[in-house]
């Protein structure tokens, strides 16, 4: 269970987020959509720890953020999944290493990695590029590495910071049914998007963060935009 | 922690070192200059320390045998010298052989006092087991049968002990310097690489590595930064002082003063830089990190 | 006006580009669609010269890329804008300085640099940010800060490699307005990209790149991918 | 260039030094690290040569005038002897001066030799404009009138002037050793920066620059880092031997030898170390550079 309260977080004089209140149930699946600057990075920010509020509340299962020491944070994102919104794949690993790594880190045994590290490739399309280094990948390829790696421990949170930005909408399919797989054997799936068409044709709880309030909070909610193209 | 973590530091240490290329040779290379300096420079330190021992060495008591001591008489003052403490050897110098020390040093116009008419005495020359103890040991002497009189050279000897303590300090304060500056300078390069690194530092923290897993293979890369870095000036130093013993020898031997002997001395300093390199190559890397391991 | 021909691009063993045939008239506005990994930022790296074709020919009107000498590069890229698909903002110089930095390199006077930049930041909504530095910034804005740079030397032609895959619909919709108006003062727009809305809804040229070839060109060709979603 | 293409590069340099925090002050500490270390050896081996030619010079040819000279017959030597070729000074010493001097190297024994006894010469001492020169001032010497016998100490002024010669050696190949050491080390610690900042080359150049505007700014980087390297090291410096000039002034001018006067010395010093710094500084970014931009 992961709750925020009254979170509120400042950078310099400006406010990313102001006072939000937020719970999400083991086995939820998540949307948050919301304009460009809107405050959605940051809140995924807050769930990994990689900021601290300026002030209020964060638990995540045992896990007080709040309160929490620095030398426990690791213990913290090895139950969490993270697709960076800029990916931070390691540059000198290639895309087998940097999947494995992140299983090597809770010092699985090396037969295990092997395999596991092989299936996520497989899922997201990669396993032919398994050695190459992220630099010798399309935007798209370094996405879903990005997205093996998340999942790659099993997670009980998975967090996703717009995972689909460099993707096609087929490619996006397939990531979206990997993601509503995960959930469906009772990982929680936290992910922010602007891919509008994806959140109303696969709809779950949504809300919607403007200027750093949460000002809409959907079970199955849609994304309004009614053809702004025009 | 588990036998396959520690390959696994290990060969994660050695893959990174290979993949940051450029920035693995400049750092590996700074390092191999550092310490050949280093390495030079204290040889030639301990080489001066020991000539300048040695030097020290060279001053001895005079003891001034009476006119008309005879031989068993003398044969009777050298052992007693010899019982003295501290007291290292014992020479016989005759007046004869001083005569011709003189002449050597002030000129033929001390020639015509050859035979009955020279003007000097038999010597003994007594050697100490360390230069400081001359002054006592000529005090001693002094109070011996038919000792003329004793004296090691009074101010001269002061000054020269000076000289060579003055020597030896500046070569000591220069060596710590040096040792400082080495020790710098390796770390600062070590740090300015990992700086180059944080964002992949602050990765690895972001994927769930604990701070100790983090630490291993830098720690590690650090030390085999040192270790590489330490071949070269091994060799080369090793190779250049046998060399330099070789050619030296015959003109220092002339002088009656010699180099340190290559084998144990290369050992030790051998020794010495490697330390030096991969102790200040790891502890550098895990102190460079530490800022990083915050978040 | 630019030209491909025959031009095939190779990494290691496997071809990225393969024959590729390409006019491209000034003033025209064309969409590059296709997969994940389908060359269409390796087409577009070939531009800007980032990367050299193995084999075939590529000319920019004045410019004979393949024949190009390196240090006659810098003045090709002053006639293109080009939005990264990563950005490649100066990670030291603030917003500000980063769009201004395109601008200083052709030494223009600091006055007008000072204007200009200006104008741009205000176009893409970024004037209150000048002063931050890329990491303080959402991915979204650090993707507009990029089309700043990208058309802020008036270039003759625009390249754009997926420039609104972290970006709102809404802010997507500016983003193409402002391409458009571009396009409509005599500039060519070329864009890859992924959002399927924007390009049925703003049709122009359409070319699909499917395994390093193009195999659709279109003048008002339409994304097709039909509800896959479901 | 025009001139506001001036004021930007300049202000670009400022900005980037200030901006890239700790890799800044890494890379000019590593500057004044080694700045120090060649700035105190460079005062020492001037220092060491200085002294080593001041010993040389103290070589001198001793001319032992005929017994029964008269002293305007001397007076005459005296100024024959100044118009030798390559002769600076020439200075009297009567044998009961001489005689003193002997005293107090071989002991009372020659005490008895006072008065007309005394077997010595008076002498003039001559010294050379160069010590080299001492040997054919002394066989000239040889040829005049009143002159018992010339000479300027034989084997030993030789062994001397090959010692000092040999040290001056060392020290000086140690010299080329440690700026050969100094520059590389400057520059590979720019090297190191640099590296790390390829990135940001690659992006400047697809944004439109020209190699020549990439390179202005790292170039007066480089320049900045040498300069703001060199600071500390030359105030350090300059303070320390002036400090250790005045401490062994007394000391050292018992001895007749002297430190070299700081004024001059350590402009040129100084000098050499901003050139050392701000020369290596821009030009090693310059040269690790290149690499980057030719894409
Ligand atoms: N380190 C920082 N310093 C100052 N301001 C920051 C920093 N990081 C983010 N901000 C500001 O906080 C606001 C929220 O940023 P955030 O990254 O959460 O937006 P977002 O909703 O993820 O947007 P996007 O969809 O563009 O990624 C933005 O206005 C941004 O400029
Ligand atoms: N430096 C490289 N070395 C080896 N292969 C590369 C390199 N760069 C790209 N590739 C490969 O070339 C193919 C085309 O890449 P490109 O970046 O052009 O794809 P893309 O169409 O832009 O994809 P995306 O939509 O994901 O950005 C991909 O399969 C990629 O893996
Ligand atoms: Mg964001
Ligand atoms: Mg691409």
């Amino acid at each position: 269970m992961i709750q925020f309260i009254n979170v509120s977080k400042k950078y310099n004089r400006t406010y990313a987020l102001r006072e939000i209140n937020l719970r999400i149930e083991p086995g939820e699946f998540l949307y948050i959509v919301g304009p460009s600057g809107a405050g959605k990075s940051t809140l995924i920010k807050l769930l990994y720890r990689q900021i601290r509020p300026t002030s209020g509340l964060i638990r995540i299962n045992k896990f007080n953020l709040t309160k929490m020491k620095n030398r426990n944070v690791p213990y913290l994102r090895r139950e969490l999944g993270v697709v960076f919104q800029d990916f931070k794949l390691l540059p000198r690993l290639t895309t087998y290493e940097n999947v494995a790594y992140a299983m090597e880190v809770t010092e699985k045994r090396p037969t295990i990695i092997r395999n596991r590290v092989m299936d996520v490739l497989n899922l997201v399309g990669l396993a032919s590029k398994s050695r190459r280094f992220p630099d010798e990948l399309s935007g798209g390829e370094q996405q879903r590495v990005a997205i093996a790696r998340a999942i790659v421990n099993r997670p009980k949170i998975v967090i996703a910071d717009e995972p689909t930005g460099n993707l096609d909408p087929q490619t996006s399919a397939e990531i979206i049914n990997i993601f509503e797989n995960v959930n469906r054997q009772g990982t929680s799936v936290i992910m922010a998007t602007h891919n509008s068409e994806m959140v109303n044709q696969r709809p779950h709880r949504l809300i919607e963060v403007v200027q750093g309030q949460i000002v809409r909070d959907e079970n199955k909610g849609a994304y309004h935009h009614a053809a702004i193209y025009r | 922690m588990r036998l396959f973590t520690v390959k696994r530091h290990i060969k994660d240490s050695f893959r990174s070192l290979k993949r940051n290329g450029w920035m693995s040779v400049a750092s590996v290379s700074a390092v191999t200059v550092t310490l050949l300096l280093l390495g030079i420079f204290l040889a030639l330190v301990l080489n001066v320390n020991k000539l300048s021992s040695e030097i020290e060495n060279d001053v001895h008591v005079r003891v001034l045998i009476d006119r008309g001591t005879t031989k068993s008489q003398k044969q009777h003052l050298k052992t007693e010298l010899k019982e003295l403490k501290d007291v290292a050897t014992v020479q016989y110098s005759s007046k004869t052989n001083e005569l011709k020390k003189v002449v050597g040093h002030y000129g033929s116009s001390f020639q015509m006092f050859s035979g009955d008419d020279n003007p000097l005495n038999d010597v003994f020359i007594v050697s100490t087991t360390e230069p400081e103890k001359t002054i006592t040991v000529t005090q001693q002497a002094r109070k011996l049968k038919y000792v003329t009189i004793a004296s090691y050279g009074g101010t001269q000897a002061k000054q020269l002990f000076k000289v060579m303590h003055t020597i030896r300090q500046w070569a000591t304060g220069f060596t710590i310097l040096l040792l400082f500056v080495a020790v710098f300078l390796i770390s600062n390069t070590i740090r300015i690489t990992i700086l180059s690194r944080r964002d992949e530092i602050g990765i690895m923290r972001l994927v769930g590595a604990t701070n100790a897993y983090i630490r291993w293979p830098f720690f590690l890369e650090g030390a085999w930064t040192g270790l590489l870095g330490s071949i070269l000036p091994i060799i080369a130093l090793d190779f250049g002082y046998s060399w330099l013993y070789r050619i030296t020898a015959v003109q220092l031997t002339s002088f009656g003063y010699s180099l340190a002997e290559p084998r144990y001395f290369l050992f030790v300093l051998n020794l010495l830089m490697i330390i030096v390199g991969v102790l200040i190559g790891a502890v550098g890397a895990l102190i460079s990190m530490r800022r990083f391991l915050k978040v």
